[in-house]
């Protein structure tokens, strides 16, 4: 198997998570959009630990690292899209303008 | 190497299956109009994922992703669904008129990324599948190495815990403030 | 017309005594007030007598202490410095705290704890019932530790640090009734003037001592002893420096003028401080740089002399429109001070200490009695006085015999203290000077027959049944009136007490020779005018006052024009000092005000104000009508177009998402293809 | 004991900040918890800074060799180090910030300002004393820059919340802002302006050392630098220049002085006395700790117009105090004046006018620090601090009046007490500077400085006469005041008698500094320190 095949499934997966952030609407969808991207950084992380083979699997352990990080960015992304939606009864982001001023 | 050659590696057959499907689900996931639809197609693609993890000998952080992500995260994602009452039917609202940029863009980054992995890994091999990492030298590692990232992590989950139901939790209006009190 | 009756002083270094008990631990005369001073104001109002129980015990200490070390060196000179380091920068200037023991600081300590401790005693009468008693005695004792660290000194800086403290305490004191303003302002005033003479005072210090390369006065004498010459430069600019600081303290023209004022004290203060010792530091001071001045600093002696020949003469014909007693005696102390700088200046440094002497009982007692009349009459004005002799019988005869003393009349103290002074005025070629010295001496007699006739003699003009003062107040008066009458026998011209020396020996023990002059034997002629002028100014006041009630009166509104309205206005000094800092301080520390609130600050706000207005303007103008109006516009137009534009500024968070990515692209680029 | 050698300095330094958290436990009605945690910290902080002096070595090291140094990477990439050190120059000075930063505490007791918030102004007090004790014992750039700056958010904090709230009329302003707001703004970009050209200053510093070496922020290696001439030009002219902003900011040396009046009068009464206390000195500090050394020929070029300025800072604070009609701002105005002695002491680049300056900072922090408590707790009494509305506090609170009396004093510089000998040692300082200094411009301004001895006689007694003279106006007639209580007094009896001792014997200043002092002219300016006694 060849490194690079996984490098480039998870750029193509990766891509497809860019664009689902940028085109979806719905907080939910968008989290599940980073969720993708999340995914592709970890299929990376895993791919160079087997070529590198480091005796203490430090891709692996990078990996759990990112999965519990994004388990706890999930909890409060869907705490904080609960919380507006329930104050903008919306969840879509284009309608979320308070930045603009 | 030829493509052919590549083909002639059977593991290589069962990553193409693999792969395409990942591709097709994140596809999928990034453009379905039901937004459980969409979530249940992040299911597929993380369950690829894990799959190639098993193939890499990733055998450990393979099934924390099906415990967690597809255990736990994703119930907790149609959770999300069903309270803000996200439109479960198709729905053409889903997404943004303006979609040339962002596919631009996403393949700018797609084509970009695949050159410079060509560009720097070439021909590297990947070791086909062998001895999976053992669970032990992932526990150690953990406890050993990198035990102060890890307790930082557990911080940030507990943090993320307590702030999620902080957060999520909704203020009690005068009136049933009222009523809770007269209880 | 002066015959040269008079040696060179040369036994300056005849010290007998040069340690032991008493002199080794002077310094206790210096501390016992202080602790006094501590202890009143943490126990005084629970104790009996309001603490002076504690002032009196640590001067009468003191006052045992100062005579055994008087008669020490009466017999046998006493010459001793003790210094401990206070400080040190580098390996050149250090500073010390210490005590001298030498025949000048040794008149001073006496002066100062006897004198001190009369008074004391007196003003326990006189204060009591009164308020803030503690705080009165606290501040007594504050007084006299600082003057007595002030005539210890060794060096210039424990000088600089006493002469600020009787500063401070005079400023207390003077302001003791601080609930009229009318006596804060006085306060003010005295600290003010003095502040301003203190810094004549600082900067010689530091010129001097940055020259000489030493605070230490010894050294600095001895210095001044070998003629070194570089040092004569520093020596005019620092010597004029340090007796400008002296004008203030001790209150020489045009700087005299908030001793009159400093009356609003109560009248022990006066006594002790503002007549006997305090304002006499300047002349002190003189007297311990004498060499400076007598060796180096000759260029500026004439100065001096005409200074204190103003102060001596102008300042005591103001006594004689004056209706506040005590005012009488302040301008007759502002007077007696031009005497004793006069001689100091003009190189008489036995003559001008043997005057501060004798003045500091004289004029203590006049106060005293002065105080004795008030407390009796209740007011300060001798227009409410008048036939009090009958009355007040023993306050009456002190009076007298200071009255006496201070014009000069032989034997008392106050003739021989004068005449040496007139001798060493014409032995130096002042020979101006000393005739106003002598026609100052009638002023004098004069004004001082006026006072005693509008109190003592006539009829009483006041409210209420004046009686006699309790024995506390008149016991001091009388412990006053001897030493004033005997004290002027310390230093009659050639001829000395059997076995003890006199005056002028006594204040030679220093460590270097003064090499100023004293009379052999009397000069009769010089004498007798100054008798005579004394003589004829009882005279003549006595044939102008010495009458009944309404004689007085009249004769006391007499008006000699020009003149008369001049010294009613004392000279028009005090306002135009008061016109000057009224009308210079107020507008330009109000100027300043307005500089810094409006300018400076101005400045500050405009910029602050213009960075705020660039902000607007760019946000509010180039933003949103510049940048967005193009887009809007642009969008009007052609849509396509516009509506890309216009996503770089909607302020969805997605279209930012999407140009970090680009962005992130870019730099990947960047970093892959260019560097 | 190695332990106490290198853990000392940062134990001083960082204890306060682990107060901070300490306090972030408990709960905000607990005060008395919060109070005791924040007095035992800075006690400790106190202890140990004690401690310093019994262990520190008096024996006269020559300068830039500190005590008690830690030194240990920090910052690798730009070689910035994490090293502190003291040496007679900054010891009497951290003393008094811990010393000050315990009195702070003690009165803060019972004296809260609205709104009522202890918790909170304990932390800001105790971050504050993070940078406070950081910057005098800070000998690397960036740390020292850090410090500087950590200063200022808790001041800004606490001007901006427990400031004055009455509003003002600011020309220029368009309606009334409020004091505080007005205040604290200023306060922070005023100081935060200066210290922007400081910072620039420190890189210039930073690149140009590489030429000869490693890059380096160290101050000790900048020192030897500096002496050796590697800082020459108009580079030295422009690096000075952007140090002496941000020192002169914080001095403040006049014409940037307008923040402190605002800052000063609107700050609640701790506010006012850290800053007076400590945090002017880090200005004065930062010149002979950094410019001096590391730059002596631009300080000999710089030095006759900073004491030109310096002398009219006195001259100008002291006749602006005779217009103020807030007892706040006229001791405010009175820093402008007592900081102008030291910086003239500094300015004179000898020993005897820098000793001065150390001792001025410390005099001036003891006196007027006193005087900020008093200002506050005599409007705390009256809810006002126009002074023609007070006057006759002495009847009403004796004992309080009399401390007020004592402190104008010592103010005014009266010999015996502290503010003395840093007035007369600048003095002499100006009379005999370093050797090449203008005689005419210092002597000239040794005799406005002394002139100015006189103005700020004039205010001092200005001040008493308003506030502790005559009769107690109509509307007090007949009100009880509580005099001085025991919180009160236990805060300030310390700095009464330090004020007495300093006076008589200050020697205990001295005993640190001289040496220290005298080896920095030495070895820096060349100078024979003898020039400045013995000359003529």
């Amino acid at each position: 198997m060849l490194l690079n095949q996984f490098l480039i499934l998870a750029a193509a997966m990766f891509s497809l998570g860019i664009y689902g952030l940028l085109v979806r609407r719905n907080i939910v969808l968008i989290l599940l959009s980073v969720e993708l991207m999340l995914a592709a950084v970890n299929i990376n992380l895993i791919a160079f630990e087997s070529v590198l083979r480091s005796p203490e699997a430090i891709g692996q352990v990078f990996a759990i690292f990112v999965i519990t990080v994004a388990a706890a960015e999930v909890g409060i992304g869907l705490a904080i899209v609960l919380m507006i939606f329930r104050n903008r009864k919306s969840a879509n982001v284009d309608e979320l303008d308070l930045m603009r001023w | 190497m030829s493509f052919i050659d590549w083909l002639g590696s059977p593991v290589n057959w069962v990553f193409l299956v693999v792969g395409l499907a990942i591709l097709f689900s994140s596809w999928r996931v990034v453009t379905a109009k039901n937004v459980v639809h969409a979530a249940l197609y992040l299911v597929a693609a993380l369950g690829g994922a894990a799959i190639l993890f098993l193939m890499l000998s990733a055998e450990f952080v393979a099934w924390v992703v099906v415990l967690v992500y597809i255990g736990a995260v994703l119930v907790l994602f149609l959770f999300g669904i069903m309270i803000t009452r996200a439109p479960t039917g198709k729905d053409v609202g889903l997404d943004t008129p303006h979609k040339t940029s962002p596919a631009l863009l996403s393949v700018a980054t797609f084509v970009l990324l695949s050159w410079a992995s060509i560009q720097a890994f070439g021909t590297t091999q990947v070791e086909s599948v062998g001895e999976p990492t053992s669970t032990e030298v992932l526990g150690i590692a953990l406890l050993g190495r990198f035990v102060i990232p890890f307790e930082v992590v557990s911080f940030v989950l507990l943090a993320a815990l307590i702030g999620g139901v902080t957060i999520a939790r909704r203020d009690l209006t005068p009136a049933e403030e009222e009523e809770r009190r007269a209880v | 017309m002066i015959s040269t009756v008079a040696t060179e002083a040369e036994h300056a270094v005849e010290a007998g005594v040069t340690g032991g008990f008493w002199v080794d631990n002077a310094g206790i005369m210096l501390i016992l007030p202080f602790v006094a001073f501590l202890l009143i104001l943490a126990f005084g109002k629970r104790m009996k007598n309001h603490g002076a129980e504690l002032a009196i015990g640590a001067l009468a200490i003191n006052s045992i202490w100062a005579t055994v070390l008087f008669v020490m060196n009466m017999t046998s000179g006493v010459l001793g410095q003790t210094t401990f380091e206070i400080a040190r920068i580098g390996s050149d200037l250090v500073f010390e705290l210490g005590w001298v023991v030498d025949g000048l600081s040794i008149m001073m300590y006496f002066l100062v704890s006897v004198v001190g401790l009369i008074v004391f005693i007196y003003a326990v009468g006189y204060m009591h019932g009164d308020v803030r008693v503690d705080w009165f005695f606290a501040a007594f004792s504050l007084f006299a530790g600082s003057m007595l660290l002030l005539v210890g000194a060794p060096n210039l800086i424990q000088l600089i640090i006493g002469w600020e403290g009787v500063g401070l305490a005079s400023y207390f004191l003077i302001g003791f009734y601080w609930e009229d303003m009318a006596n804060v302002n006085a306060g003010n005033k005295a600290f003010m003037v003095n502040k301003v003479a203190d810094v004549g005072l600082i900067l010689g210090a530091i010129i001097l001592g940055v020259a000489i390369g030493t605070f230490d006065f010894a050294e600095m004498d001895l210095a001044a002893a070998e003629h070194v010459e570089s040092l004569s430069t520093v020596a005019v600019v620092g010597g004029a420096l340090l007796f400008f600081g002296a004008m203030g303290k001790s209150a020489q023209f045009p700087l005299h003028i908030w001793l009159p004022d400093a009356m609003a004290g109560p009248t022990p203060v006066s006594a002790l401080m503002h007549a006997a010792t305090m304002v006499t530091a300047g002349v002190y001071l003189m007297g311990r740089v004498f060499p400076l001045f007598e060796y180096l600093a000759a260029e500026i002696r004439p100065w001096m002399v005409w200074i204190g020949a103003i102060t001596l003469f102008a300042i005591g014909f103001l006594a004689l429109v004056a209706d506040d007693i005590k005012k009488v005696l302040a301008y007759s102390t502002v007077s007696q001070l031009g005497y004793m700088m006069t001689a100091v200046a003009a190189g008489g440094y036995t003559a001008g200490l043997f005057h501060l002497f004798t003045h500091a009982f004289f004029k203590a007692l006049l106060f005293l009695g002065a105080g004795s009349v008030i407390h009796a009459v209740h007011s300060n004005n001798m227009s409410d006085m008048g036939g009090l002799r009958k009355h007040m019988p023993r306050t009456y005869w002190t009076f007298v015999v200071g009255t006496l003393a201070l014009a000069g009349i032989i034997p008392l103290s106050g003739f021989w203290s004068k005449d040496e002074i007139l001798v060493t005025l014409g032995f130096e070629g002042y020979t101006a000077v000393m005739v106003i010295a002598i026609a100052g001496a009638f002023v004098t007699a004069f004004y001082m027959t006026r006072a005693v006739a509008l109190t003592f003699f006539g009829e009483y003009k006041g409210h209420g049944n004046p009686h006699e003062s309790p024995a506390i107040m008149t016991v001091p008066l009388v412990a006053l009136a001897i030493p004033s009458i005997l004290f002027g026998l310390f230093n009659v011209p050639g001829w000395e007490i059997p076995g003890i020396g006199n005056f002028s020996e006594w204040l030679a023990v220093r460590v270097v020779p003064m090499g100023d002059h004293h009379p052999e034997a009397i000069d009769f002629v010089l004498a007798g005018s100054g008798l005579l002028a004394a003589v004829l100014g009882i005279v003549v006041g006595w044939a102008i006052w010495g009458r009944d009630r309404e004689t007085q009166a009249e004769r006391d509104r007499f008006d000699i024009p020009v003149l008369y309205p001049l010294l009613r206005n004392k000279y028009y000094i005090d306002d135009l000092a008061d016109g000057i800092t009224a009308g210079t301080m107020g507008p330009v520390a109000r100027f300043i005000n307005w500089v810094n609130d409006y300018v400076i600050d101005g400045i500050i706000n405009g910029v602050a104000l213009l960075t705020k207005g660039l902000g607007s303007f760019v946000y509010g103008v180039v933003d949103q009508r510049g940048v967005d109006g193009v887009i809007h516009g642009l969008g009007a137009g052609a849509d396509g177009v516009g509506s890309a534009l216009r996503r770089w500024q909607t302020g969805r968070i997605q279209q930012y998402a999407a140009s970090v990515v680009a962005g992130a692209l870019v730099l990947i680029v960047l970093f892959v293809f260019v560097i | 004991m190695e332990l106490f050698e290198t853990w000392a300095l940062t134990l001083i330094v960082f204890l306060p900040l682990a107060g901070v958290l300490l306090l972030g436990l408990v709960p905000k009605a607990n005060e008395s918890a919060l109070k005791a945690i924040s007095l035992l910290i800075t006690l400790a902080a106190f202890a140990l800074s004690v401690a310093l002096i019994f262990r520190f070595d008096f024996s006269g090291l020559p300068y830039n060799t500190y005590q008690f140094e830690v030194n240990e990477t920090w910052i690798g990439a730009i070689n910035a180090n994490f090293h502190l050190g003291v040496d007679g120059i900054s010891l009497p000075l951290l003393v008094l910030s811990t010393f000050i930063m315990v009195l702070s505490v003690i009165y803060s007791w019972n004296h809260w300002e609205e709104p009522r918030n202890p918790k909170a102004f304990l932390i800001l007090m105790l971050i504050l004393a993070t940078g406070l004790n950081g910057t005098f014992v800070a000998l690397d750039l960036v740390l020292f820059f850090i410090f500087f700056e950590v200063v200022l958010l808790p001041m800004y904090f606490m001007i901006g919340i427990w400031g004055d709230r009455t509003l003002r009329k600011i020309p220029g302003f368009g309606r009334e802002v409020q004091t505080r707001l007005y205040a604290a703004i200023k306060f922070f970009l005023f100081t935060l302006f200066g210290s922007a050209f400081m910072l620039l200053g420190f890189l210039a510093l930073y690149f140009e050392s590489g030429r000869s070496g490693e890059r380096t922020f160290d101050i000790p290696l900048l020192t030897d630098l500096g002496a050796s001439g590697a800082f020459t030009g108009t580079f030295a002219f422009l690096v000075f220049a952007g140090m002496f902003l941000g020192f002169a900011v914080k001095v403040p040396m006049w014409p940037l002085h307008t923040w402190l009046p605002d800052a000063h009068t609107a700050a609640p009464t701790v506010g006012s006395v850290l800053l007076a206390a400590i945090m002017l000195k880090l200005g004065s500090y930062g010149f002979i700790r950094i410019s001096l050394p590391i730059l002596p020929e631009e300080a000999a070029s710089w030095a006759p117009a900073i004491a030109i300025l310096a002398v009219i800072g006195i001259i100008y604070g002291s006749l602006a105090c005779l217009a103020q009609t807030d007892m706040k701002r006229l001791i405010a105005f009175s820093s402008v004046g007592h900081m102008g002695f030291v910086m003239l002491g500094i300015a004179t680049l000898t020993d005897v006018g820098i000793n001065a300056s150390i001792i001025g900072m410390v005099a001036h922090g003891l006196i007027t620090g006193l005087l900020f408590f008093l200002a506050g707790s005599i409007s705390h009494r009256y809810h006002t601090r126009e002074m023609s509305r007070l006057g006759g506090n002495m009847k009403l609170m004796p004992v309080m009046g009399g401390i007020l009396a004592f402190t104008a004093m010592a103010s005014l510089g009266l010999p015996g007490l502290a503010g003395f000998w840093g007035e007369f040692m600048s003095l002499i300082g100006s009379y005999n500077p370093l050797e090449g200094l203008s005689l005419g411009v210092f002597r000239t301004a040794m005799v406005l400085g002394a002139i100015g001895t006189v103005l700020t006689a004039a205010y001092m007694l200005y001040l008493l006469q308003q506030v502790n003279l005559g009769e107690p106006g109509e509307e007090w007639q007949g009100r009880q005041f509580h005099d001085v209580d025991r919180f009160e007094a236990t805060a300030w009896v310390p700095l009464i008698v330090l004020i007495v001792v300093i006076g008589f014997f200050p020697k205990v200043i001295f005993n640190s500094t001289t040496d220290s002092v005298v080896s920095l002219v030495e070895t820096v300016f060349n100078a024979e320190t003898t020039a400045s006694l013995g000359g003529g």
